[in-house]
């Protein structure tokens, strides 16, 4: 896991690139410390952050390094609110602050475990860097992604030979990725789930395992202020009682902590 | 602006942090050696401790609101033990004097806290919350001054610590009440906690879901300033203990309105949830810019 | 959403001004004929009455914060006696019903005030002003539950014309307030009044000079919306009273929340002075889209 | 004097041209009533108003009509601040909100006098429109312009035939234009002359006249929450005692309204 300097460091954007209903944001940092799959950094426009509707944004705003490449940064931007839309306008030479990388990422699986990854909307983004490292030593591993439609789908050419559910049938499995999850668990029960995506998504696939009792790596979302812990303000609550705060225990946390994400979606922010 | 004395401590900048928004515990992790080596601030406030542990308020806790942030956090603690125990062994490694805040809801409570607190050689002062919005301790000690006086009374013997009162600005006069604070033996006040505040219903669930897990909270964040600027400036002119102020400081120019304003010390809050770095950001810019300080001023 | 009762008044819609934020005199000087036919609100508040003539406070009155406004206007105003003689026939020429606020500094004045206003029949309403923080009167009436009952008890038999008071947000524990109102006979209550503020020191002239002429002022507009909100809450579990709801007005998801949090009306202020149709443009919004309200509320 | 209509309109930004250190912002408004000069209109960017420094601009902004020309209003613009900033940024295709025209210009000048323009900075503005509109009818006038360097004095460039002066003496006579103004009416004392500019040229002015019995009207300013007589915040002191509001009793006013301009130095925001 890659340490973050308490230094937010202002970074270029190298591009900016429309993916179906998302955007690729490339930002320049060639010398920052190699993120681990899973983490996040925290992303502030270095021009005009706030003044958007209800004069927002004013925090930062948390987005897992999708990929990481060329000494660039990805982040793969879904415009939700104020924060994601102002990043979504960035284009070449704008500049952003960036505070990471953040957070627990993804931990290999158990030995004798294949990796299943399974993803649902933006909640892609961190399956991308991970499957790239899967890919990287040679690790087999299935992958299957759920998009609301088409437009969405998209997105799946992010990563590579993916299984594709959408809502509208519009492309691939019509229906819920968690039913091509489903039938792989029961073709390859030694499996090791990594799920990123919605709260009702991620719930499905932790009760899912649970059931079949297959480990589980969930990377949760939840509001953030802060992003290293300070404000408390990210929690969710845990199994055994209590909370964890998904910043700094998180986001990838292990789906046995939890008892039901549910609860999580409440919280704002935390896009489909 | 350089070395700053704060009730017998000697501070290597006037920029500490708010309550509450900064675990240096937290930091260390995710920052490893770099937080010792650019400790952002020149003394470290602890979050507020509690005698019993405490889990917090239910998630949503954090809002935004405009040009600010709207927190129902609910003072989660490991508690008073937990705190000694766990925490303050960690907190004492930092390359800066430990103040440790802490809130009862009665004023044995807050006798026990002080005791146990003050005695530790660790701890160089003690905050005291009478004021935190999000938790129902039935009433809001600070909000008046007959009450605090009571408080302070019975709590003041208790330790020979400097004694940090964190004023509530939820109150008709907050002056009235710094010199209710002053008069019963504080050593000196900070301002202003959070005001009491309110996020929208959420409509994101099916059902209309608070905003808030807690409903109610305090907001943060710049749109408070004029407000702690204005509560600041009528504590200095009605006591002469040494003022933490703070509510809204995002740089330089807020620091030092406040300092202006009479404020020994300037705290900073949500601004580190931008940029962790803010407080040093702050201190280095009140530094740097005396001449231009002192051009302004004739 | 159209038609609204409000204290026995027949209103268009539920949105009106907040007092001092809207001069429709100079208004329709400015606009012509276009201020009667588009006027934007559903009752008109006039500015502050009071027994004298008032010039108002010293130069700077305006500062801008992040996300609103700090004023020091200082209630200026032709006293009672030229408000009666020059405003009142052409505020009666205006399409909507008349709300006329005073202010005093004594129950005398506050008397002397209700009872020449309230006995006009050009005014619907009178709405007393008990929290102007920008005028020296020495106490805040309004800011304690006791000393507001006791002026009230005193005003209240001096007018059959519905009496609205406008409780200062500068207080402990508004509901108290809120509640002593109602306890002597208040016909409703309006909040947000603006919140106790202070402008830095401009340093644009020679010698450094406050930023307001008067040194401190009042918060308006977004940055004072969450206070806002949480006061209204407070307000409306406490109280039966209908409650005209203001502060950091934007558009109609402010307005819409105010009254799913128990307001009955709402009030826009420094909006106003963003876009002068904006009462006009929330009411609207607020009629067209009763269906989503329903489909946000299971 | 045009009556402004109650709603603000969007308008559409056609240009923003640099002259010299200050840019002219071009706007959309064939239909829009036609400003009589010295009348001004409140501007406020239609997207990202706010966001800048301090999280301003949150208020409207007052800015003189320059000119009016092809269905266009001309505005000129000083970069002093969060929303004169935001202005000078926009540039054709953008939008504005535009209310006004509003206030009390310009009155010709009395029977048997002769215009005499002064103006200082940016306050060269309002001067621009009178004088198209004293040419159009073919009255004789004298226009002189102060500005701080050469580069300011560019925006002489806006009008016809001004004498300049500078305060570092780059352009023109080497000093202030009050100095020109003094010369000019020791020429001609049957002046009326009308002024624009920093207060403390306008008190030069004001005194200058008033010591020679020379009616001058004063386009004032002051800070400004809504323009149209709403907040009672753009006060200036009346010699009579008591305060009128420039938005709505100006921004030109007589000079014998007032015992002196210093007094509104002080007032935000107030661009030299
Ligand atoms: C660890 C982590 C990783 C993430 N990775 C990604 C990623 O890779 N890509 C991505 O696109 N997103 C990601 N997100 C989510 C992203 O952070 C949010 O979409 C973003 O913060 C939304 O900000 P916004 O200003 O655009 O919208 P906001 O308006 O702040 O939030 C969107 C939702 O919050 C609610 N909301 C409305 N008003 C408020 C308010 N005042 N305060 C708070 N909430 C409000 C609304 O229901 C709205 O739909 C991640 C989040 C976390 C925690
Ligand atoms: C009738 C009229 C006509 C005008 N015509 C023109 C014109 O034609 N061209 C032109 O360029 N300008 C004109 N102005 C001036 C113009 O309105 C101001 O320059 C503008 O409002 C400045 O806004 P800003 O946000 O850029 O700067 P601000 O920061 O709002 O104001 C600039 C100055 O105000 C002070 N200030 C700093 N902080 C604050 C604060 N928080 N609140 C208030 N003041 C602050 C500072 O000293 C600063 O230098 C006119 C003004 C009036 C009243
Ligand atoms: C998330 C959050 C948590 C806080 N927790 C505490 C706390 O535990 N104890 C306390 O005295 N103040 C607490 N505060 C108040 C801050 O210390 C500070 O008084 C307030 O936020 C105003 O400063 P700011 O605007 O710089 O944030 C908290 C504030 C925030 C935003
Ligand atoms: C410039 C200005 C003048 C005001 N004058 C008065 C007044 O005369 N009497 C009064 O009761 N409230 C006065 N108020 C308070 C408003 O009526 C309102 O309570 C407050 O501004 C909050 O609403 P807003 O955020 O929509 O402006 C004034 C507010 C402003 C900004
Ligand atoms: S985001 Fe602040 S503690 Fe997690
Ligand atoms: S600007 Fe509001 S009254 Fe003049």
């Amino acid at each position: 896991m890659s340490l973050a300097s308490l230094e937010r460091r202002r970074l270029t954007v190298t591009g900016n690139d429309g993916v179906g209903a998302y955007r690729v944001l490339r930002v320049s940092d060639p010398h920052g410390p190699p993120p681990s799959p899973g983490q996040f950094s925290m992303l502030t426009a270095a021009e005009r952050w706030g003044g958007g509707v209800d004069e927002r944004p004013h925090l930062p705003r948390a987005f897992s390094v999708a990929r990481c490449k060329d000494g660039e940064a990805h982040y793969l931007l879904e415009d939700v609110g104020p924060g994601t839309r102002r990043l979504c306008e960035l284009r070449a030479g704008d500049e952003v602050w960036v505070l990471g990388p953040l957070g627990r990422g993804f931990r290999r699986p158990r030995e004798g475990r294949r990796a299943v990854l399974v993803g649902g909307g933006v909640g892609i983004a961190p399956l991308a860097i991970w499957q790239d490292e899967l890919l990287d030593r040679g690790a087999p591993h299935a992958l299957m992604l759920g998009f609301r439609d088409g437009d969405h789908a998209l997105g799946a050419n992010l990563l590579r030979c993916a299984r594709v559910a959408t809502d509208d049938g519009s492309l691939g499995h019509p229906g819920l990725v968690t039913e091509l999850l489903e039938t792989e668990l029961e073709d390859d029960p030694r499996a090791e789930v990594y799920a990123c995506g919605p709260p009702p998504m991620l719930e499905a696939v932790r009760s899912l395992c649970e059931r079949r009792g297959v480990p589980a790596q969930l990377a949760l979302e939840s509001g953030m202020a802060c992003g290293f812990g300070a404000c408390f303000g990210c929690v969710v609550p845990t199994r055994r009682g209590g909370y964890l705060r998904v910043c700094v225990d998180g986001p990838v946390v292990d789906a046995d902590l939890l008892d039901s994400v549910a609860a999580i979606t409440t919280g704002p922010p935390c896009p489909a | 602006m350089s070395r700053v004395e704060f009730c017998g401590l000697t501070l290597a900048h006037p920029v500490i942090n708010g309550s509450g928004t900064f675990d240096a515990i937290a930091a260390r992790r995710v920052f490893g050696s770099d937080l010792d080596e650019r400790f952002p601030f020149s003394a470290y406030v602890s979050k507020t401790i509690t005698l019993r542990p405490r889990a917090g308020n239910p998630p949503p806790r954090l809002w935004e609101a405009s040009a600010g942030l709207i927190n129902s956090i609910g003072l989660p603690n490991k508690g008073l033990r937990g705190y000694l125990a766990d925490d303050l062994p960690e907190l004492a490694r930092l390359p800066v004097p430990l103040i440790t805040n802490v809130m009862g809801s009665t004023a044995a409570e807050v006798i026990a806290l002080v005791e146990a607190v003050g005695e530790r050689a660790e701890v160089s002062a003690v905050e005291l919350n009478v004021s935190c919005p999000n938790v129902e301790t039935g009433l809001d000690l600070g909000a008046d001054p007959a009450s605090l006086a009571a408080l302070l009374r019975e709590v003041r013997p208790h330790t020979a610590k400097p004694l940090i009162v964190k004023l509530t600005p939820n109150t008709a006069d907050v002056a009235l009440v710094a010199a209710a604070a002053e008069a019963e033996g504080a050593d000196a006040v900070s301002l202003i906690n959070t005001l009491r505040a309110r996020a929208p219903a959420s409509h994101r669930s099916h059902r209309a879901a608070p905003g808030l897990g807690a409903g109610t909270g305090g907001l943060s964040g710049p749109a408070v300033y004029p407000v702690a600027l204005a509560q600041v400036a009528a504590v200095a002119g009605r006591v002469g203990l040494p003022i933490v102020g703070m509510g809204g400081v995002r740089g330089e120019r807020q620091a030092r309105e406040l300092l202006e304003a009479g404020a020994t010390l300037v705290a900073v809050g949500t601004e580190t949830f931008r940029d962790p770095l803010a407080g040093a950001r702050i201190a280095a810019a009140l530094r740097e810019t005396p001449a231009n300080r002192e051009q302004r001023a004739f």
